[in-house]
């Protein structure tokens, strides 16, 4: 039988309870923006949501199609600038970095640049915007992204925005803030973690009717396998509705397949 | 000063802040009626060759007669910093303007989706290209306002993004922590769209200024467009709202509705069924000569190319979206 | 990082980010109801030994109310930044709060002419100076606020002010030049008055804000004295204006005409005739003794103080003065 | 015979005139910002006022008190803060500083911060504020002060505010900006400029009535003399007229004697 929802809307549910109350995100467009949204009207009511183009705590009345659209900072508590927002996060008040990415790797390393060589490229990709500085400032990176043996790959042709780089004290060695780096990695299939010891990513979570094989074939390394590994709760009949009729009533995520 | 790491890209502007002193000297300061049109300011201030930024955010309060100025003059071999660069950089890349570019997000508009023809220029390796962060190119902005050749912050370190930038790792002389040093910029000249400016040039923006209030005091010369000219009173009686004073303005020009199809907080929203003709029609290269030829090259204004998009009515439409007025 | 000069002085405060991130870390974040009363807000987070900072520009926008209640409940050996500091000095000086003091001007009230008292405490040698200037304290903020151990500034170059600081000189990874970095400072405690905030702490300033968006965002606690609480929706409704969002914000105490005998822009003038009496009246220890007694030690509430100076009609003349209908 | 102005009236008259129309100045309270008043109103009506805390071009009802209070921006251009206003005189886009000064060596340097040894200072004055900002940053620095033996010494008990330093190219050597310094010394009786070839002071002009001898009694170090001193021209009526009258009516600072 078929789940009633779709797996974006399976990440995006998952996605929304990682996000505490009372805390700060720096959200990227489309389905991080809809996870925070989400969060806020389910579990997470004074969940601050930042923009990195200035916008701060919007009354979001729908998703952003720039995270510096009028939207970001519709009734909002601060419209400032790159700069604020920035300076936000490296003060180290801004709890959660809330990412997309076209490949990561075990460390949780996200490439957003290049697939192939850097001088001649396969393909070119919009580069770093804001993310590499987020998760380089913000406490805890969460990635959603389709898992996929091109996406999940061993070693990411460019790293764009900083994982655990190449393993434990590597963050801290390259000088970036203590204690800070990946999170959770939100699949169509699974969450993934990082084991505290090695840094590499570990399976948390399988989401329901997936089989562990589907989220090892689905990537291109491979990641910790706990001893015993729970389902993922699949998403309540409470959250796909507000998911749908309050978050994205226009399927502009949600529809997407 | 020890480097400890540095980017293999070139710097594309001299990071000497008195080279930027010397120019600064001579600068007028003096409160002049600086009006002139679009096609004036982009003769007097955007040479071929030049080094450019634009204002706002990809495709929010962008001034896109400037932009479309600079195509139809067929201006060439640009320099270009790009932030998070959008329709703007689409803009840039459909006249072949572009030769060098400072960037950290391009290609894409968003959630809208990536322009193939952008792409097609990038990957085509017509344009040099030096790697950096929105908040790097922030911070260099930042250095060049404060006087100063270079700023520091803690981002792309250990990461190729750095190793593709012009940055230097280097140890603070307080704590022995690495930091990235940025290297300052002075952009030949900057075009930033507001919502009030009067003759002189004080400005007033509403809503998020992302890093234009730090690239209006780099850039080397600065064209203002303005969504409506407002006279001086208005700036006198409220000195708090102004964020670009006049002495860093070179060219003031009047253009209601200057950043569409781009969003305009608080005046109209994007309209996204032309900005997504901008994307189909890309794919097709021979198509989007035609489109280029009629939305930009055979037009003879900016207010000409509003009437083709569909005019007071499409306008309006705008207006009541951004208002969400008909929620 | 080589470190070609270096200023005599200590620093009274640890330049790294992480000390500094780590209590950030942990700040409250959720927007919840911060009204209290000045003497709730100085027992809470201004304890003897804590290093305090003081907005707005000594005797321009002052936290007058904090100020005096530091002094009636007996503070000591407070580490203290004052830019132009003036009255807000000659008042920690009166209470003989301070014990180690960044500073880039002190015992003067500008044009008013030498506080008396402020300078024999000066002189008494009972307080560990560091010098700066105006400038360097801003820059030194700056870098707080964005979160890195140092800035860069030009100033104090060649001078006896930077040999009596705690800042370096070092040459720049880009051009060589020589630049002055100066640390990061991260007061434990700020108290900034403002025209209005909302009860969660979202503030407006109307006129300069002079170094306090850089001290609040500095400053690990906030404590928000403001002339007028205002609803959240004044806030929302033109989110362009909040200058400090509520998220750095501890305390919110409502004080109107919290900064008199200071000056508020828009507000009221200051009351020349008081500080005039304060500059006389110390120069007489004893009277002095008398007159503090009077003015703060003795009095219970700051309206009480407002009622001590004249109360309404002395207030109403202010207003005049500031508003200059009387011109 | 007396003339008709006081040595005050007579020093903002004079230091006025050297004000260009069109520039940018950067004021302390008091006589400088008295004689950028008058020189708006007589030879420089699109002279831009600076103010250190964040006024901007102000319409000046009256003479300041503060360079913070709300004077300085009152029908202003631009009301921001202090680091607005300090990065525009680093941008090299301030032409002039105008300070004041309790000692002033013959290089111009400028101590405003103690008499005698700083840590057991005779007398502890309030230190730079933004005076070695502005003399560091500003194009061209003049001073108002009135001399004697005491105030124009040979070297400064402390550089507050760097003039040339020990002699031509220190300024450089430190790491101040290139061709920035000291312009202008206007006192009670003459006007200094500086040797371009020694960076000394150097006499311009001596004021009517005043002796060479006693510009020279009245220094502790020996200006140099050129050739051929000229007589400083005397507040003319309209000048005084304007001070009295527009700038100063209440006589604050021309009062002072």
């Amino acid at each position: 039988m078929e789940p009633g929802y779709n797996k974006i809307e399976m990440m995006i549910c998952t996605a929304a309870r990682f996000l505490e109350d009372g805390k700060t995100v720096a959200v990227g467009t489309g389905a991080p923006c809809a996870a925070a949204m989400l969060a806020q009207k389910v579990n997470a009511p004074n969940l601050v949501i930042i923009f990195e183009a200035g916008g701060l705590a919007p009354l979001l009345p729908q998703m952003p199609i720039s995270v510096g659209d009028s939207r970001t900072f519709f009734r909002g508590i601060m419209a400032a600038g790159m700069n604020e927002m920035m300076t936000t996060c490296c003060r180290g008040l801004v709890d959660y970095a809330f990412l997309g990415g076209a490949q990561i790797d075990k460390f949780g390393n996200i490439n957003s640049t290049v697939i192939g060589d850097y001088h001649k490229p396969k393909v070119r990709f919009p580069g770093s915007g804001g993310a590499n500085d987020f998760a380089s400032f913000c406490w805890q990176t969460l990635v959603i992204t389709v898992q996929n043996k091109t996406r999940f790959v061993e070693k990411v042709d460019f790293i764009t925005s900083p994982g655990y780089l190449t393993g434990p004290g590597e963050r801290e060695k390259a000088g970036l803030p203590a204690g800070s780096g990946p999170y959770k990695i939100i699949t169509n299939l699974a969450v993934m973690g990082f084991d505290p010891e090695t840094r590499e990513m570990m399976i948390e979570s399988i989401h329901q009717g997936v089989e562990l094989i589907d989220v090892l074939e689905n990537s291109s390394f491979k990641p910790i396998i706990p001893e015993k590994t729970s389902i993922t709760p699949p998403p309540s009949e409470r959250e796909l509705q507000i998911l749908r009729r309050e978050v994205d009533p226009n399927r502009y995520i949600i529809g997407r397949q | 000063m020890k480097t400890l790491q540095e980017g293999k890209n070139p710097l594309f502007m001299d990071p000497d802040p008195d080279q930027a002193r010397e120019f600064f000297q001579k600068k007028q300061r003096a409160m002049t009626d600086k009006r002139m049109t679009e096609k004036e300011a982009v003769e007097k201030f955007i040479p071929d060759g030049c080094y450019l930024a634009i204002g706002g955010f990809g495709a929010n309060r962008i001034p896109t007669a400037i932009l479309h100025e600079i195509l139809r003059a067929r201006r060439k071999n640009l320099g270009f910093l790009g932030h998070t660069s959008t329709h703007d950089f689409q803009l840039l890349c459909a006249g072949h303007c572009l030769k060098k570019i400072d960037i950290a997000y391009i290609i894409g508009l968003e959630a809208r989706g990536l322009s193939p023809n952008a792409r097609r220029v990038m990957e085509s390796g017509e344009i040099e290209v030096c790697e950096w962060t929105n908040y790097a190119l922030c911070v260099r902005l930042r250095a060049a306002a404060e006087g100063v050749s270079f700023g520091i912050a803690r981002n792309m370190l250990g990461t190729d993004t750095l190793k593709m930038s012009g940055a230097k790792v280097i140890e603070c002389p307080f704590t022995g922590k690495k930091f990235v040093a940025l290297p300052a910029i002075w952009p030949d000249v900057a075009a930033i769209h507001v919502h009030e400016a009067d003759i002189y040039g004080n400005c007033h923006i509403r809503g998020i200024s992302v890093a234009d209030l730090e690239l209006a005091r780099a850039a080397k010369r600065v064209i203002i467009t303005a969504e409506r000219l407002v006279d001086s009173y208005a700036i006198r009686i409220n000195p708090t709202r102004t964020v670009i004073p006049f002495y860093l303005v070179d060219a003031v020009v009047e253009v209601p509705f200057g950043s569409y199809p781009g969003n305009m907080a608080y005046e109209y929203f994007s309209d996204e069924a032309h900005l997504s003709q901008w994307l189909t029609t890309e794919k097709d290269p021979a198509e989007f000569q035609l489109f280029l030829n009629k939305y930009i090259y055979d037009v003879s204004s900016f207010e000409e190319y509003l009437e083709l998009c569909g005019g007071i009515k499409k306008l309006k439409e705008l207006r009541r979206l951004e208002a969400l007025v008909d929620r």
